[in-house]
């Protein structure tokens, strides 16, 4: 029998906003994980608590949602005891960026092998549309009624810099594009970051898909080689008449599951429990 | 000949005292005497004061008490700081290049014992930090133990160095023992009563204790941010990580901390964490999470003087309401308080078999008192039977072709629902911190909220039928009737042979089960009491709150200690006497 | 004529149900009725079914009862959700081209009222989400009200839009009053009485009032991360930034807040944060910080049904003991709750004073029923005398130039020691989360850790003169007592009501200062009580156990209710007749 | 009077190990405070909890000790309620990047006009000893008996990507150059961060002064422009046989106060509590 995106299908039926970008990165997340093999009981997706994370309402697999900003030690606790199960984590710009800021920095640090799909809006979208970290200067919300003051973070920049070894930006309104750079983030063994710039309709009425199609642009079309931290990080700071989608950077390094010597073999939850060192430990403190 | 010898040593941190403590209380744990540990030192990492105390018996005891019997002072401080407490006829340890010590300095009589440690040091070319061993030998030759068991510990304690250097130690050590006994050979007066050959003993520390409990109890996954007093519980998972197949991280924070452990718990493996009062602080959230997901968590919370950072390297019993009714909304827990390090092995494995058959959180409190001193331990504690019970698990071949599987159905007397893991074939749920229906999907329906609330906190009920009475120490009808939780049980104990030998009976009503309360128990046990005191180290007696919320008793006396260290035996006999 | 009007509007998110509601209860609180908005949505953006529940009366009510007037839908799910809901004789309004009802569709007899919503607002160029401004106008069509209320409400509620959309607001609205007027002119059963006329009425919701409060109580800084239920803090704040002089920072997250607002409170202005359970849950250790430090605070914590994320638009008082009990190590803390929107504000301008006269924390408890329903309070409420006191601080001129002075000064009696800003000449000190001498230095002594901690915990005795009596309402010596605290009262109240007619006598013990708790008078006031029920929006009964641990007295019966949605005085007569 | 550093005496004597990186640090920080004209009674230190924040015991200025890994919210709140007093942070690589991390970014993005002085050695000094999030790969600590296996925090490249204005780099065994840095950071209207190379003479025997000494290079002796951000993060990736140190990166641009319209004038702190606006504000809500 082959896989096919339906597998995922379940009871309740998506209650995002008509035309959020949500729609188009969930239906990329599927065909992503049907490409890479993946059923609903072959894998687990951890959702991050705003719009976003509402997708696992329709989303039969294999789902962990827990508090706001805590997706990715979640991710990493379950990758350690499983490390042969596939984790991508769901989560917004407020989720993995404000609340859950110092968990991407130390993921990327870590390098574990689980892919975070990043919901970009710009808006903490969920508790009615207050500025995100990803929120532009001047940007109008319900907290900043004169618009957005301070630096908005740069998802790709942060990742790059903070270690993450496939760094990627995909647009909702493509989802051909989303489900390569998915697909190919989920394969990846490593950390693997794929920004997603997501059109709020409801309280985002700047960075509409309109908006976006006027400047995004392939990096594979510019001949982009993605090997090179320097180049990675200057495209990354390219924001204005042109942005960049596609992998900015990809790097080979050891996972985290790879350096814990207790992961050699079986994962964790296979292995059975042991007290045959119990004697030799007790010894050490007689 | 002595039946108890109370030692102490002093000096600035980084002086190798800590190991001093301990190689003494081993040495002599071997040839079956009883031993205790306990450390004083300032939150800073040099300078400053540092003490080691060890009290050896030929007897059991429990506690440490106000006698001192041998003071060695590696610095002057050290005299100045503690040569009030002294017993009359102390011995005084000292480097006469340090401080000439008069005899008119101390305010009751001692013997002083001058020992030029730094040049017994130089003499063997040792460094100024291997006067500690130097004092090791003049310690047993004052109390008239044999050179060989100190010997054969020197060369444990340093078998992963090179031999020059445990000769060298042995040397010195020696050095010190001769040195006393051409000095002062009529010096006889701390010679210990001799011990029985007992089975062999284990000094470790609480922590170390909850660390090989947690092995015992099948742990894979320990996720820990430093904070004392609990460190040691990571040594103990990084040291033998790849020994024990355990996975130790740490993590950038105690919030990720608590994630990790519940995404390791979640996908299948025991997992733990353990903290500090502000460290565990931080979990708050997450453990309201492992409430309403109901994934299995081991807690262990080493509490110590707060509010914030407070005196992070002294002691306190001041969380029991916090881990209590800590976490928003309403969802069970189980909270244990082991008495000393015996204890916390075997609670902290208990805790896992307890979190997996409620998959609820489940906590071990501690404390610094606890978790810092070291303990002596017979080895046939830890070799009890033990059964890893992993609850309501499925197994993949029995989840439904169908895909009926629920992973919170209802229907559970206990509310507790068999568990998949994911990955299982057939056996998809969601683990929702919204509130769900019976296969995990939000649900906001009066109905289904009742029906999950309920299911919930059925568990409260269920675990009834496990929550032990108090241990009751001591004759039944005795005059008095202490209560007590965790690690203030050893000075109450003790307090009472004390107590005993003034004519005075009393009893020990003692948790270390402390929620869900054991109400009916407590209720009876109490209300036939004739005088009950609370002692508890905190100060506003949240034991005797916790009694009173669940019982409707009052308890008017109190002995409570709040200063960070722990109590005296002799600090609670006066207590029952002050307020007669 | 009816005394009372219950009305419902129902449709999906985004159909601008919620303006429809306020618009409502202003427009008949501006001619003297009293009125009540309360809301119920999911936890979703878009679609689901969402409902404003709107009560108009001329006389005096406390809360919402089971009645339905009338029902306008704005899509068929809310039909079929609420049909079994409405009184006999109901006015069902709607559009037939969602669906042609009809009376067999319904329970009990209703009266259909098909209206061509969409067809009027095409008819005038509108857009579909303005099918809730015809309502309005059918809705004061059908209680026989005047045009004119409703067309000043909706030139003030657009009134920074441009004169076109006010223009066709108001025709829109006309259209859909004059629709009814056409069409049903006999349809006059759900007439309202007339109210007199009162002095200018608000309605707000309580965390509008809150952001009243604060700002009345000289606010200066709030940082506050978003979340439900009280995000209208932040809007009421983010809103007025600018024209009040007040700082409003969004923080990364709610420890950030936390810390961020003990940094302004230091530096020496009013500051508060705002969070729900979750949120709160991460300002723990914070919480624990102001208590070491002394910094003043004011936590307003909006409760909803946990645990965890739990059901977030749903209301709950689930976190008394949480907020009571949170922390590490032991301070004094203050918990208010407010009962509605005017208790509110009062209590949260207190909170100021209080937290800077004791130099500690202050909560305000709201939840989200409170916090999401929008009340009617006279304006002379808001008028009351309030003055600011900030409690002990120092002015520069008066520190000694010898620069003795003590930020913690142990002799005063309240515990309170005068406090210097940063930058004062003179003032300088050391706020620290260690634990502290007089100066602010660490120290581990023992005697200066119980003096400081001492000095802390008097400040619990210093409250006590502060503390009110739990308010009584009705008759002393009625047959039921209830006892509630916070949100609940007006239930308790309208079911008083209720029972009196049934010839039962009840009254209500009710607090809205919960800790430190007034047990003396409690004691008293219950111990001679026929018959106490507790009645609560919670599980486990925790103004109950609060009661017991500082009175010892039970209450066996208890009516909890936690599905989420705020007691029916119904329930209460139901849960009193039951339990009989 | 001139103003010197001995106004900053207190009772207590360091308990720092001898030769500890902080006593270099320490007087630096002295000295540019010295420099800047703030005596003990004109500023606010925030200290982190570490070895580092045990400094606070030995400092006669107004100083706040917190939690561990709070320092920059407190040091912002106090900044909002007084933007005239100036506020130094002195926070470790554990404090700031570890439990602290989210606080850093965000700082960084809003550019309060905060110095942060961070003392870099590698481990968690005051808990006896545990890998920090600088701590090298293969670096031996009690929570990595094999080694680090972590990729460290580069807490410069963090400071840039994230949008701090004033970026440098000191070393603690070279106090003149600290002296100098620190007070220019001071003197910056902006986020000013110091990464101090701090040896930790007990539990770190890899990066001793000896090592940083063999490797350090100063900036300014390359005719090094600070203004670029590429070629900052250029340098700031440079960690080898050469270190540089010195100032790395420099832009102006408004703080978070100066974005505030509540600080237009007088700081918050002197602005009386007024109502003349209340009696507007409720009527709103008629
Ligand atoms: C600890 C905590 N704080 C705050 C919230 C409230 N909250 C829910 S979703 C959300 C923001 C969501 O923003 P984002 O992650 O960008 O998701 P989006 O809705 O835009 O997809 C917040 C603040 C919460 N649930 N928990
Ligand atoms: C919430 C919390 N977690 C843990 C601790 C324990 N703790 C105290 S200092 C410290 C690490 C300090 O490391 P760093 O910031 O690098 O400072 P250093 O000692 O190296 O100067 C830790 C983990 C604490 N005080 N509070
Ligand atoms: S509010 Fe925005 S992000 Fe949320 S569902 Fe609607 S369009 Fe999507
Ligand atoms: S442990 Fe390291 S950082 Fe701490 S005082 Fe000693 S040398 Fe300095
Ligand atoms: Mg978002
Ligand atoms: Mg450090």
């Amino acid at each position: 029998m082959t896989l096919n995106s339906s597998v995922f299908a379940a009871n309740h039926l998506p209650t995002w906003c008509p035309g959020c970008g949500d729609y188009g990165i969930w239906t990329a997340l599927k065909e992503a994980l049907v490409k890479q093999g993946i059923g609903s009981d072959d894998g687990l997706v951890v959702y991050g608590v705003g719009c976003h994370g509402n997708m696992y309402n329709w989303m039969n697999i294999y789902g962990f949602a827990g508090l706001h900003g805590r997706t990715l030690p979640v991710a990493q606790g379950v990758k350690l005891a499983n490390h042969k199960l596939p984790v991508v984590v769901v989560s917004g710009d407020g989720d993995c960026l404000g609340e859950g800021g110092n968990h991407f920095l130390h993921a990327a640090k870590r390098n574990p092998d689980i892919t975070v799909i990043l919901h970009d809006n710009q808006v903490y979208g969920l508790t009615t549309g207050q500025a995100s970290p990803t929120a532009k200067i001047g940007f109008v919300t319900k907290s900043t009624p004169d618009g957005a003051v301070d630096a908005p973070i740069n998802p790709l920049l942060l990742a790059i810099a903070a270690g993450a070894t496939y760094v990627a930006r995909g647009f909702a309104g493509d989802t051909p594009g989303l489900i390569k750079l998915m697909s190919d983030a989920v394969e990846h063994k490593g950390f693997a970051v794929v920004d997603v710039l997501q059109p709020c309709v409801t309280f985002n009425k700047v960075n509409t898909y309109q908006w976006y199609r006027q400047r995004v642009y392939r990096l594979e079309d510019e001949k982009y080689v993605p090997d090179n931290k320097m180049k990675a990080i200057e495209r990354a700071m390219e924001w204005g008449d042109r942005i960049p989608i596609g992998l900015f950077y990809k790097e080979i390094r050891p996972t985290s599951e790879d350096h814990e010597p207790a992961l050699t073999g079986d994962p964790l939850i296979r292995v059975p429990v042991a007290s045959e060192h119990f004697d030799s430990v007790l010894q050490e403190f007689v | 000949m002595r039946d108890s010898i109370i030692w102490k040593i002093g000096g600035e941190a980084g002086f190798g005292i800590m190991s001093a403590g301990t190689m003494m209380a081993r040495a002599f744990a071997r040839v079956g005497y009883h031993t205790m540990v306990t450390n004083e030192y300032p939150s800073l990492i040099r300078g400053g004061h540092n003490l080691i105390t060890v009290r050896i018996s030929p007897k059991y005891f429990e506690s440490m008490n106000r006698e001192v019997h041998i003071l060695v002072a590696l610095h002057n401080p050290c005299i100045e700081l503690h040569k009030d407490e002294l017993n009359e006829n102390a011995l005084v340890v000292y480097d006469p290049k340090d401080h000439e010590w008069q005899a008119s300095d101390f305010p009751k009589p001692v013997h002083l014992l001058p020992v030029p440690l730094m040049e017994l040091v130089n003499t063997l070319n040792g460094s100024p930090v291997m006067r500690n061993t130097v004092t090791l030998g003049v310690t047993l030759a004052l109390v008239g133990a044999d050179f060989s068991i100190l010997e054969s510990i020197i060369r444990d304690q340093f078998k992963k160095k090179k031999q020059p250097v445990i000769d060298s130690n042995i040397a010195l050590a020696k050095s010190g023992y001769d040195y006393v006994k051409k000095h002062f050979p009529d010096e006889t007066s701390m010679y210990l009563s001799k011990a029985e050959k007992k089975e062999p003993q284990l000094i470790l520390n609480a922590s170390e204790a909850v660390g090989l409990g947690a092995y015992r109890g099948g742990v894979k996954f320990a996720a820990i941010y430093p904070m004392t007093p609990i460190n040691s519980v990571i040594s103990f998972f990084a040291d033998h990580a790849k020994q024990l197949k355990i996975v130790y991280k740490q993590p950038e924070d105690e919030i990720s901390g608590i994630n990790m452990a519940l995404g390791a718990s979640f996908a299948g493996v025991r997992s733990m964490v353990a903290s500090s009062g502000g460290g565990f602080a931080l979990m708050v959230e997450g453990l309201s999470l492992a409430g309403i997901m109901e994934v299995p968590i081991v807690i262990n919370l080493g509490m110590r003087v707060g509010p914030a950072t407070g005196m992070p390297t002294w002691t306190e019993q001041g969380e029991l309401q916090f881990v209590i009714h800590a976490g928003h909304g309403e969802f069970p827990r189980i909270v244990l308080a082991p008495s000393d390090a015996a204890e916390a092995f075997e609670l902290t494995a208990n805790a896992f078999n307890l979190a997996d058959r409620y998959q609820t959180p489940v906590f071990v409190l501690t404390d610094k008192y606890l978790a810092e001193s070291h303990w002596c331990v017979p080895m046939s504690h830890f070799k009890k039977e033990y059964t890893v019970e992993r609850g309501k698990m499925v197994n993949e071949s029995d989840l439904p072709a169908d895909r009926s599987y629920k992973r919170y159905r209802l229907d559970v007397d206990d509310g507790v629902s068999p568990r998949s893991i994911p990955g299982m074939k057939n056996g998809v749920f969601f683990s929702n911190s919204y509130e769900h229906n019976e296969k995990g999907y939000v649900t906001e329906l009066a109905s289904e909220r009742v029906a999950m609330a309920n299911k919930r906190l059925k568990k409260f009920n269920a675990m009834k039928k496990d929550v032990p009475a108090p241990h009751v120490y001591g004759d039944k009808n005795a005059d008095i009737t202490f209560v007590s939780w965790g690690s203030s049980r050893g000075p109450v104990i003790d307090a009472m042979e004390m107590l005993r030998a003034k004519g005075r009976t009393a009893n020990l009503v003692h948790f270390t089960w402390l929620y869900p309360f054991p109400e009916d128990e407590v209720a009876k046990l109490l209300s036939t009491a004739k005088r009950v005191i609370d002692v508890e180290q905190n100060a506003s007696g949240q034991l005797a709150a916790l009694i009173r919320e669940h019982t409707g008793l009052k308890i008017g006396e109190k002995i409570l200690k709040y200063d960070g260290r722990p109590f005296y035996p002799e600090e609670i006999v006066e207590g029952v006497e002050k307020s007669l």
